[in-house]
């Protein structure tokens, strides 16, 4: 079956020691929870909407307890308290805390089986509607059938949801089966979500809850014109991470970039932090049936695409271990890898086409997310479009899943509906006319394409001992992955992050990992 | 300094009379633009592919590249907003108005208005010698998935391929006793074309013949606005097929046929 | 119809006030255009393209090829003669004119003409991200084979990252005693990157601190030009590395000492 | 060696159909002569130039043969009395005769040795030209190298000689090897040859031998200040055939389109003229180290890529044995094929692939002459670009030598500067991030690719087998290739070809013949 003769041995020790570093982290993560975390609980137990002053209600409640109360013991059990105390609803409290009306950290501390008693309903009422969205989805693919071979994924970026529709509805008549809705450039730093349908926006569209149920509504509509399903995709990264996971698993999204790392080194968001929230938003994402999508390609932005190879794969083994850890299925594990290497690097094709089986056959079930170049574009969209149609090349003959077309004006601006369309036009043609190339050709031994793929899990393979070795923290500072340096203590959100208090409960989280585990 | 579009205002309503290039917006303007000029590759070049994408009507052009082809020439990539508007509510074209009919219904439309076969001439003429289109309409094979007219049961067909001189052309009309000419030209290199039609024209009105003949030309740059300003009945362009001059020769065929006998 | 250019007897010698594009003929002016515009794919949508060819100033333009986006979203490509012309001997673009040296160069300059090294902070400030761009100037490895400020003998190098605010970043410059600041900007969408460089240019000003340092932009979009017009001492666009920014700053501080301690 | 297991002996049984086919036909063509052929002759004993009435001299020599000898004989006798008895200069003579001056058939006729003996200074003036240049040529490659993998091939083609050196020189900066310079439309069908520089033509520029002065010192200009030899190519094909093959063993071109049968087919020139033309001009482009470009590819934009590739191997077998007749090494044999299968069709590229690669096999020491899409080319230049880079891949992976480059505006215009230059660009592209690619991959047997090039063989093998039953002018005659029929008697030109008399003499084609078969 390979056709690259790795050394399984490798692959096997690789993992370990990816195991080891995720395990040690995950060992932090169980004693910590988030200002996002707890803001998730919120939303999930069926807080919504913002005040007069456009202030989410999750945010007026968890920053109410930041201040008033002991926020190392979460949010559900102040809300549990204060439901039994005052026999309101969710929303009627976070009003009334809103209108600095009520305070909620005043009511006595429960037994955390009450807290769950009293908060089961509410959490029974979205998991519910989780599920039930993931049977849709399901029954989606039952009723028009899954398609073989990679999965073209485009973007929409135009700031306001409404010309996004009318983009997005295109490009599903054009072919695309992937949708992803970009986010606005600042929002990932923002520490609340947005609310309500939105028009404006730099270089992409607000996420918010709203806009992912009009988003939806089109895509439905134009997969049932078309007899396929169209999948949307948003970004459950940044400060409000497990809060966008929550809200497109209500909305049935169908994937979410989500990834261990990103956030960390391309945003400067704290890492404690992101350990944590990433935790949260896995476990629903692994709930609700939401594919995640890894930012492993962003690394061969920064640094160089045929030195840095190895660090691409070590992170892929590590975010699969997180994952592993969320109880999410290979299925869903979107590992990213990208087409970055110079045009100008003779034999570059062939060193791309190795890192992608490599990835294909160290990965067999996960449905790999595979960039296309962006680093090397330039204005000569000419030549860019060779470029996409290589990277094409590589995403058939090596059957990656997830296909995110490259746009030939990448240098120039975010994608016009015809580059969209010429992007989908570039990727149907090469899947079509090279259909059963990747079946049909075997590799040298001792050949420049199986000699690339051992030496980059090699390296990968002494990164991630290292890794092991000295901590993922530690790795992080020493800036070891896309040369990024980042203090433990440093960047945006660390003042969300605390430890739990032993008596911390989370019911929500508690029933997905109890339900997950069953199925297991 | 301007650059952003969302401080111009523009409206983002279609309007029909205002019709403007889409990139990701309605009204937005984009387009994208190349050219060489004949100068070498550096800051002055730049501004003057900028200067000429304004005269163009481009408000602030990007370059997005520039390409040395030779010392003294470079090719510019532009992308831009265009300020110019088209009334698209004013536009009227002259098209084929008949429906285009299934090669079934067209035979059995010959069954039923004419007691005899069709009789159709074919030929790429004058000087040009690409015969892919032609047979494209005609052989029984076809093109695209379309069969070709000889595979209509009941129409007689003469392809005569290519490089045929007008002359020979009518001769063989006459010969058959046509009732349609098919003319196909795709060389267009300084209007040979142009040239070769309108010289079919004037050889049949010279020996008065023009209006024994349905006569139609077709090829990857005629539309039919162009044939009828050059005397033919209809022009087909590129992506038509045989079913579609065919649905238009029977119906004007009956539709003459009706004039004249009724 | 005048498809035919040999017969506009178009002068096929250069000349330079009358640059027009090249195709294959001098002064043929020839010019590549694509374009969606919200409407049907049909022969009125290509009649409105060539309208809106026509008036961007092309004369007989093609259409090569429609293709269909969407129900009422067609993308056109356009081939034809542009009859604008512009006048190249009357553009002038201000360019960095100091000579271009190479990484010894500049380093041997600096020894001879100061007793000390030059200090540089740069960054990538505002909200944007980007450190590729800045890294390639000032990272030792470098870009391109073309080794960055850090590596240079006598130039000590500050490289503050993405997403520095202005203000943290003048207070490195001071904190450091810098002589050059470096900045590179990236995302330009809605003049984002022209916010932020006229902001810092501002609180320079505000505290008396503009003439302190030679203050120089970079970025894909960045132009001398541009640079200039916002109050900096010089720009630099794509293809530009770390010699070409050397050059500039070092003779530039050179010759300013000369103007203050001569 | 070989990738595709092609079966042997069904190659050389192919092989010996085509040699018989040839064979055949070569015994007609040793029993004629043609007016092209006898021009041909006058040229190369110094008759150059035109009257003032524009006519070539050595069509009025040769017309005047025509109209008062016995043609049967040959010129050479006829020249040579002349001489003799005169004791003028050839351009004296064909001065006499043009002003009608003069009648050279009024001379008696000489003894074969005394004609040969008479002409032979003038014959080894031009042939010791013809080896200079060939000389001169290897020089070059001696002084500069010969270049490893495909050599890009571009056309030039804006009708006035002095824009094609512009074009030519820019592409050859940008990175082409070859510079063709293509005819006006109608030049095939003229029964003479132009005269002079040329400023006017459609699609094309006249091919005139000052005209392919002009080019040779341009491209050895730009050559010199590039460190390459440029090569030039042109046609000898059409009604002046070998008349043109002279021009260009005059002028040091270095390929020359040539085929047996593409005039027959695509010009409807007749057959009996071709084949007769083909075998003289053949004889000087062999011993002149000219490259022949044969057509084959020219089939494909008439008759379906798919079901009808086995006609261009065929045809590539039997242009194959009359260049050997022709005394002519496999490294002159540029056999054509090309890629010309729609776009649309599932996997096509991997039949592309293969038959690319079982021409390359097939013919191994061969230089072929590989063509890019042309007749699935549209107005959309995007697509149109991904169709040439498939193009280019199959040309760098399975190694064809001359690489004739596609244009995004095939279907548009003839190239732009811009077009060119693009072209190149993907090209070079390709052939350097693919480079090895072709060495490093095998194919799996029973595949698609190895049995699709076993079936293009098989039904090769089993055409030439028909066509050696039933005979070339009757294979023509029937339409078996590109689907056109041409009749024996039909076409151009056949008033132009006569029967030898047994007295015929040709001593600069015997001298010709002479020395190239001294060399094997
Ligand atoms: C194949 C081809 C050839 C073949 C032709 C073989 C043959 N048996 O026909 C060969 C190699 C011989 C050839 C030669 C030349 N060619 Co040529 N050729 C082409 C090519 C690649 C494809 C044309 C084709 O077959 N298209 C497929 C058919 C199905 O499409 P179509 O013709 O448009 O037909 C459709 C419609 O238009 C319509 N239609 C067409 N005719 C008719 C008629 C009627 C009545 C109707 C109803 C409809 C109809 O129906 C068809 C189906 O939808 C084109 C480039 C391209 N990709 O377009 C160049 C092209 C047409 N050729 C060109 C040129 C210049 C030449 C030469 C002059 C080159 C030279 N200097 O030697 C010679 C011309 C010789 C001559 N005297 O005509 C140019 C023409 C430029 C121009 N606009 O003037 C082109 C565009 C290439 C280029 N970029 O330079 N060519
Ligand atoms: C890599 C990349 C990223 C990486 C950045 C990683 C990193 N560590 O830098 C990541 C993935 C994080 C990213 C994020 C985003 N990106 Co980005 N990104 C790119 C990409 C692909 C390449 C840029 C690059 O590195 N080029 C290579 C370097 C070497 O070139 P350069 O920057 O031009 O630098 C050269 C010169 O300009 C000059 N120079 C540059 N700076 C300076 C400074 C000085 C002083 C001097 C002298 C010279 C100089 O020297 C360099 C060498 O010659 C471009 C697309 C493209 N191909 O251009 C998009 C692109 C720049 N990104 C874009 C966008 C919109 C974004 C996002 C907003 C997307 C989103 N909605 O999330 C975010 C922005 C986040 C933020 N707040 O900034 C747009 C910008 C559009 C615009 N013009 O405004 C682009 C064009 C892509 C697109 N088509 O949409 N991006
Ligand atoms: C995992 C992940 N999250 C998020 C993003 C998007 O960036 P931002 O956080 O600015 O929305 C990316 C971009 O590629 C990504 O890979
Ligand atoms: C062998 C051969 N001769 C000639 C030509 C060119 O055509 P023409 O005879 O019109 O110059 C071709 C065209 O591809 C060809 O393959």
């Amino acid at each position: 079956m390979s056709k690259l003769n790795l050394n399984q041995k490798t692959v096997k020790e690789a993992r370990h020691y990816a195991y080891q570093i995720a395990k040690d982290t995950q060992d932090f993560i169980d004693k910590h929870t988030t200002v996002s975390v707890e803001r998730t609980v919120c939303r999930l137990l069926g807080v919504d909407g913002v005040n007069e002053f456009g202030i989410p209600y999750p945010n007026i409640l968890v920053d109410h307890i930041l201040e008033n109360g002991d926020f190392g013991l979460g949010i559900s059990n102040y809300l549990a308290s204060a439901i039994k105390s005052l026999n309101l609803s969710i929303m009627e409290i976070a009003k009334l805390v809103a209108n600095k009306e009520l305070d909620i950290t005043k009511y006595p501390m429960l037994e955390a089986k009450e807290v769950k008693e009293i908060l089961d309903p509410f959490i029974k009422e979205s998991l519910f509607t989780m599920k039930e969205n993931k049977a849709k989805r399901e029954d989606f693919f039952d009723k028009y059938g899954e398609k073989e071979g990679p999965l073209l994924y485009v973007i929409v970026a135009t700031g306001n949801i409404y010309e996004d529709v009318t983009q997005a509805k295109a490009a599903a008549k054009a072919g695309a089966d992937i949708v992803a809705v970009i986010r606005t450039t600042g929002q990932s730093l923002l520490d609340y979500v947005p609310y309500g349908a939105t028009t404006e926006g730099f270089g992409g569209t607000y996420a918010t809850q709203e806009n992912f149920k009009i988003m939806r509504k089109a895509l439905d509509d134009v997969g049932e014109e078309l007899s396929r399903y169209i999948m949307l995709v948003n970004y459950a990264s940044g400060l409000c991470m497990p809060e966008i996971a929550a809200m497109g698993a209500l909305e049935r999204l169908d994937m979410m970039l989500n990834d261990s790392l990103y956030g960390i080194l391309f945003r400067d968001i704290n890492m404690q932090r992101t350990f944590v929230d990433q935790y949260f938003s896995r476990v629903i994402n692994a709930y609700s049936g939401i594919i995640i999508n890894t930012g492993e390609d962003n690394y061969l932005t920064t640094s160089d695409a045929v030195t840095e190879a190895h660090t691409v794969l070590a992170s892929q083994f590590i975010n699969e271990q997180f994952a592993i850890f969320a109880h999410m299925k290979e299925e869903l594990q979107g590992l990213g890898h990208a087409f970055e290497i110079s045009p100008d690097v003779e034999n570059g094709f062939l060193l791309e086409l190795s890192q992608a089986l490599m990835a294909r056959e160290i990965f067999p079930k996960a449905p790999l997310k595979y960039m296309p170049p962006t680093k090397h574009m330039t204005g000569n969209i000419f030549r860019g479009y060779v470029q996409n149609t290589l990277f094409n090349i590589v995403t058939t003959t090596t059957n990656q899943k997830i296909h995110l077309l490259g746009m030939l004006t990448e240098a120039v601006h975010t994608p016009f509906m015809s580059d969209r369309y010429l992007a989908i036009e570039n990727a149907k043609y090469i899947n079509n006319t090279m259909k059963d190339f990747g079946d049909e050709i075997e590799f040298k031994n001792g050949g420049i394409i199986k000699t690339r793929a051992t030496k980059v899990l090699d390296d990968a393979l002494n990164l991630l001992k290292e890794i092991a070795n000295i901590g993922i923290f530690n790795t992080i500072e020493r800036g070891i992955f896309a040369g990024i340096k980042r203090p433990l203590e440093g960047g945006k959100g660390l003042h969300g992050v605390k430890q739990k208090h032993k008596l911390y409960i989370n019911p929500l989280l508690d029933q997905m990992e109890k339900e997950l585990k069953e199925v297991k | 300094m301007g650059y952003d579009l969302s401080e111009k205002n523009y409206s983002k309503d279609l309007d029909l009379k205002l019709l403007s290039p889409y990139g990701d917006t309605l009204n937005d303007g984009k387009v994208q633009l190349s050219f060489t000029l004949p100068i070498k590759n550096d800051e002055k070049g730049i501004e003057a592919a900028k200067l000429l994408a304004k005269k163009m009507g481009l408000l602030d052009p990007l370059v997005s590249e520039s390409v040395t082809l030779d010392s003294k020439f470079t090719m510019y990539i532009v992308y831009g907003s265009v300020m110019h508007t088209v009334d698209y509510t004013n536009i009227i074209v002259e098209t084929v108005e008949t429906d285009v009919l299934t090669k079934k219904e067209i035979e059995d439309f010959i069954e039923e208005h004419f007691d005899r076969n069709i009789v159709v001439v074919g030929a790429s003429t004058g000087t040009d010698a690409h015969t892919v289109g032609i047979d494209a309409i005609m052989n029984m094979k076809g093109f695209a998935g379309h069969y070709g007219i000889e595979r209509y049961r009941n129409i007689d067909a003469y392809n005569m391929g290519s490089q045929v001189e007008n002359e020979e052309f009518i001769k063989k009309a006459l010969e058959v006793n046509a009732d349609v000419l098919l003319v196909s030209q795709t060389v267009t290199q300084k209007d040979v074309h142009i040239k070769n039609l309108v010289n079919l024209v004037e050889l049949l009105e010279a020996e008065n013949l023009r209006d024994k003949f349905i006569l139609i030309v077709g090829g990857p740059r005629i539309t039919h606005e162009l044939a009828k300003e050059l005397g033919y009945d209809a022009g087909f362009g590129p992506k038509k097929f045989a079913e579609d001059v065919s649905s238009f020769f029977v119906q004007e065929l009956e539709k003459r046929i009706k004039g004249t006998k009724v």
